[in-house]
């Protein structure tokens, strides 16, 4: 068995869900014969027809809201929004639609359908396609919000969302896409979207992070071990509804805590993070909560990008601070 | 320079203001029964309006968008669709919405602050009411998908207003309908208005349904206020769609006899002689004058379905005065299919503060 | 002098500022002959003429547009969003336009406009009409966020957002468009727009709310005055950029913190109060930080929005539980 | 039935492929100097574009949009307008972008990844880059809302692709300049592909000059290979909005000869012998026949003229390549006018990482 990328387990999840269940519909901007910009969903038109692989007009308005549309009346559509920096434009039928259709009608529609976005920096992209806006979306409630950061929770992961009876904004770290290679059985099991998942157990410092910026956060780990620190790090990966249990249980066995985001710093999910924890385990915390984030400036073009994203350096410094009194 | 394409728009009318034919009617209008039960579901909307607009006044009710003035589009609509078919109305359709089976104490539960009011428990398929504009002809366009993937020999329709024709998704909606060839047909009420906005504020296209001319798809006005013309192209459209030919608009020209809402004064920004002018050539008139006409209706009739209306509209009235409050809980219950862990502590707390808890 | 209401204050800012500065456009849904919605513009057509109060057609990301494009060549405009559930299709145009013309042109272009929106639960509105979806806005590098809670400082604020030389989304209460009169001088003194008002001081715990719940917050204060505890109040107003200082003086003073918010609980406005505070002033805090929010759920329609809807009960309650050890 | 609205779309060309007249030449196109002035244009944008391929492929620049095969319809438009107009373009319209002022060391720093690059030092109340489809086409309305509020005798261009077509912003965008009579032009440059997403599955719109009818608003089609065409009809649109009458669409008709980006592999979805007969009727080839057969041009010149694109290219690439990275604290400084507070701290980590710093 031949390992595989994240993104060919976002490719796995979906050709492995269009076998299983002929209501899954692939729609989006080039995602026909082209496979998708990233290639997500190369081959899939060949396999599956282009009647269950639609490449759509431009507009993403309309891909969120036809998709609110076809999982009202009983189809799972799995549509693709090219990058982050434009799904701005489906906010609405987001919040205003397939976030509430469930509670708008007392349960007779519901909207089973999930939004995949690429997101994030760090891959030299052109302007707009290197924000991570999904701070904004946990905040609306009605939606899942679901980040995976390796090609096995890609896999299960987006099984899973796929098959939540709910709507799923499913955010692809676009910068570790190709990262890693990792065996991924083909085998359907989809992973849990109400739990956090725990990378390294450690005893000194809880260390909170998702998506790409797993990666700093497990080298900086890596260096501090050399010190003899011990950082027990979590995934958050289901973002939203968030799992307060695993993070409550960790920063109570540590008494510190450091969360890693690479969204600008203010108002973002560390944020919530942070509050939950001042609020529910204040008194475990041995040292003041530290975030390490972004900044709260436009995302810089790819010049200054490296100069915007928590580097390995910085996320090793916020774990120090967070170890010091 | 040489031309390449050319379009045309057509108005379509059978029944003329003074309920005089104006074309050759169609075959459903020359049976009788039809005509009449569609012009007892006119009447029906209209007393059941007014009962509402008093409800509001007497605080027994939240804000309402009244429909008078509108019957005729609305109720041509539902006629004309299939059980099957799916409806993503806007929010004061009410002609339309009966028709399919919403129920009148539904939409009296809806503007009475309440979310059961879109549970249509006899419209199973059918959107919500949608209140941000235009968004529901995306609704409609993805349902039309639905069907078609599946193949099943369903239309979707859905309504929107002037000012709707404004919003980019409503022309996205048409744009992909004709991309892909759903079938769904798209109706703008045209009644002139958007609370305070006119036509012609809203926009320098002459007709509305030369919107269809951007999306290559067929775009069609009728009279509004004629039920049977409205009924009749929509079938035809329908027909259409169903057969695989692709998606139509059609425009419905009528007027917004009342307020847009009962929280609007629309005294403050249109003539009365315009409303005056529009009242002159409203549809239930011009039907019922058709039908006296032909020996098909008269004051006794008239009388009898008036009774039976408000008897109806009263019975439906009760049972929204007579449902009580939703449970508290009922605000987490239909969030997701499985209450989220974080949300239990809420859900108590909720409880808690229902019981007039204090700690 | 006649006291003035809080949209009153609105009003006579517009004005004000109309009259001082003829770039100043107002634009919108039924703003002109109608005068808004709620009235905020009553009287602006007939004083200023049909030029400078323009009604739009129905398109929110077209208002949002339109206002970017005059901006950039030197209008000031004033766009009213009918009702914060219509802002989401303006989000594209706020995002990524208006938060970064001056970043992306390097000062070259900038956006000089205001997008006011009334916002807010409580006033027995339809559906989509009783949103707090203010956080959202917050995250977002590149704009201001404002929300007013008396008519004086929606005066004094809404001047400040139309001086300000960079985009402010000003969000209206509703609910307390019409609850209280007060004086306030046609003086044309803005407010500034980077720091938080102390509306009451006290010395046991610190209260930070915004917007209508600034009601519930002073009325609990009251309550509680009744039993000795003494709160001192912030009203956050300038939401983002966020006034860190007064907020973290405040608390390292009473050593207590409970945050206010109407919005849903989780990924809030609060939850970076929160943060801020765990991070900054942790070893200041004697008790859990203590938030009282709506839930995280669908702002239900109007016949249990007050269940929703943090009520003065729910807000004594959780200030005491910030005095609990 | 009655006809109540009829619209034609009239389609011009004045060069065919071959490069002979196909109508009589407006009078701009009688002054040979203003012909070989386009040309030149076009030609040096065609060296930049192969330069800035070269930049990509090597390691130098960013991801890059090319313009080959478009230089017709972004020239003639940049020669149409006048330098108080204002052009808000999307991505790839150098000639226009070129012929405004805009630098090509600007165009590369945009690719190469600064924002320095939609500093537009010559170009300074045009328009940055704009990547998020179609959103341009409302700031163009914008800009022509200020002007006419001004009683400025200024008009704003839009530019978008045949795929922007389908966004709401750019229906929006021409609906409001209808109901406004804005002095803006919108010109949308079909060259029949959205990234892999052909015409046929963008719309069932037959031209895209239709689109103007839902707004109400003129709407032509013209040969985008020919730049007399374009140039043309622009300033004839620009002279009419100029003078109060109102906006119009222009759609230009061409083809992109490349990939989408230099990200993009256009084999995967589309064939060579389409592309091969698009090269045949490329816009350069034209113009140079022409003015070849005109006796205003011949090898000499066009060597000449070649070696002088290549040196002007070339001294670009080297203030490109030259320009050093800004400085760290730029993140900070365009933010606001003024630094909030909380930025200061962030600005000084920032700093001390870029100094490499270790706590
Ligand atoms: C997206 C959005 N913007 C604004 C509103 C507020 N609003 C409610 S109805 C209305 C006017 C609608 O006019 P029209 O489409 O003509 O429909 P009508 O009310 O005449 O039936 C407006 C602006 C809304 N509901 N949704
Ligand atoms: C809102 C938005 N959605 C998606 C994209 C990604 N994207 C970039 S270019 C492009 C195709 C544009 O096609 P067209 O409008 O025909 O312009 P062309 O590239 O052919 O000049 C797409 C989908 C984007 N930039 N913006
Ligand atoms: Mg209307
Ligand atoms: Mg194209």
């Amino acid at each position: 068995m031949a390992a595989i990328t994240l993104i060919e387990g976002v490719t796995r999840a979906l050709a492995h869900e269009m076998e299983r269940d002929e209501r899954v519909i692939v729609l989006g901007e080039d995602v026909g014969v082209n496979g998708g910009v990233f290639r997500a969903t190369a081959g899939l038109q060949q396999r599956f027809g282009d009647q269950r692989v639609q490449d759509t007009p431009l507009a993403e308005a309309m891909i969120a809201g036809l998709s609110v549309g076809m999982a009202a009346q009983g189809m799972r559509p799995v549509a693709e929004i090219q990058f982050e920096g434009f799904v701005y434009p489906a906010v609405d039928q987001i919040v205003n639609h397939a976030a509430r259709l469930r509670t708008r009608t007392r349960g007779r529609l519901t909207c089973p359908m999930v939004l995949r976005v690429p997101y994030g920096g760090g891959i030299h992209a052109p302007e707009h396609h290197s924000d991570s806006p999904e701070a904004m979306f946990a905040h609306m409630p009605g939606i899942r919000v679901v980040i995976p950061s390796s090609p096995a929770r890609a896999y299960g992961l987006l099984l899973a969302a796929i098959r939540s009876p709910d709507p799923v904004v499913f955010f692809e770290p676009k910068r570790i896409y190709r990262l890693q290679k990792q065996e991924v059985p083909d085998d359907g099991e989809a992973l849990p979207l109400d739990v956090c998942y725990t990378l390294r157990e450690g005893e000194d410092v809880t260390v909170v992070t998702w998506g790409a910026m797993t990666w700093e956060t497990l080298k900086a780990a890596d260096q501090l071990a050399d010190d003899g620190i011990s950082c027990e790090i979590i995934d958050v990966a289901t973002i939203s509804p968030l799992d307060h249990e695993t993070i409550l249980e960790s920063v109570e066995r540590t008494g510190r805590l450091c969360i890693v985001q690479e969204a600008p710093r203010s108002f973002g999910v560390a944020s919530e993070i942070a509050a939950v924890v001042a609020e529910q385990a204040l008194y475990s915390l041995r040292t003041p909560i530290s975030r390490v984030t972004g900044y709260d400036t436009i995302m810089p073009l790819f010049r200054l990008e490296t100069e915007y994203m928590p580097s390995v350096q910085r996320v090793v410094d916020g774990i120090r601070a967070a170890l010091e009194e | 320079m040489e031309t390449i394409a050319d379009f045309e728009i057509q108005y379509s009318q059978f029944l003329d203001p003074d309920g005089r034919p104006s074309d050759t009617l169609p075959d459903f209008a020359q049976d009788s029964e039809q005509l009449i039960e569609m012009y007892r579901q006119m009447t029906l909307v209209r007393i059941f309006d007014g009962k509402a607009i008093n409800l509001q006044r007497t605080g027994k009710l939240g804000t309402y968008a009244s429909s008078l003035g509108h019957e005729a589009s609305h109720v041509g609509i539902g006629a004309a669709m299939r059980p099957e078919d799916c409806l993503a109305p806007s929010y004061r359709e009410y002609g339309a919405m009966l028709w399919r089976g919403v129920k009148m104490s539904e939409i009296l539960l809806y503007w009475g602050g309440d979310e059961r009011g879109s549970r249509f428990e006899h419209a199973p398929h059918d959107f919500p009411f949608c209140v941000p504009i235009a968004t529901q002809c995306l609704h409609a366009a993805g349902a039309a998908m639905a069907y078609q993937l599946r193949g099943e020999p369903r239309c979707a329709v859905s309504i929107n207003g002037d000012g709707g024709t404004s919003e980019g998704a409503f022309y996205e909606a048409l744009n992909v309908a004709g991309a892909k060839k759903l079938p769904v047909v798209f109706v703008v009420i045209n009644n002139k208005w958007a609370i305070s906005v006119p036509l012609e504020l809203q926009t320098a296209s002459r007709t509305l349904a030369q919107k269809a001319v951007a999306a290559g798809i067929p775009g069609l006005q009728v009279d509004g206020n004629d039920v049977i013309a409205v009924r009749h192209w929509m079938e035809r459209a329908l027909e259409r769609a169903r057969r695989g030919e692709g998606p139509a608009l059609i425009e419905a020209i009528t007027y917004r006899l009342s307020d847009h809402t009962t929280a609007d004064d629309a005294s403050r920004y249109r003539k009365k002689e315009e409303v005056e002018a529009a009242r002159a050539i409203e549809p239930l008139l011009r039907l019922r004058r058709y039908l006296v006409e032909q020996g098909l209706w008269d004051d006794a009739r008239e009388e009898a379905l008036r009774a039976e209306c408000v008897e109806r509209v009263d019975a439906a009235v009760e049972s929204y005065i007579n449902t009580p409050r939703a449970p508290v809980t009922d605000m987490f219950d239909y969030l997701f299919e499985k209450l989220p862990d974080h949300l239990v502590a809420q859900r108590e707390m909720a409880q808690h503060y229902d019981r007039g808890g204090r700690h």
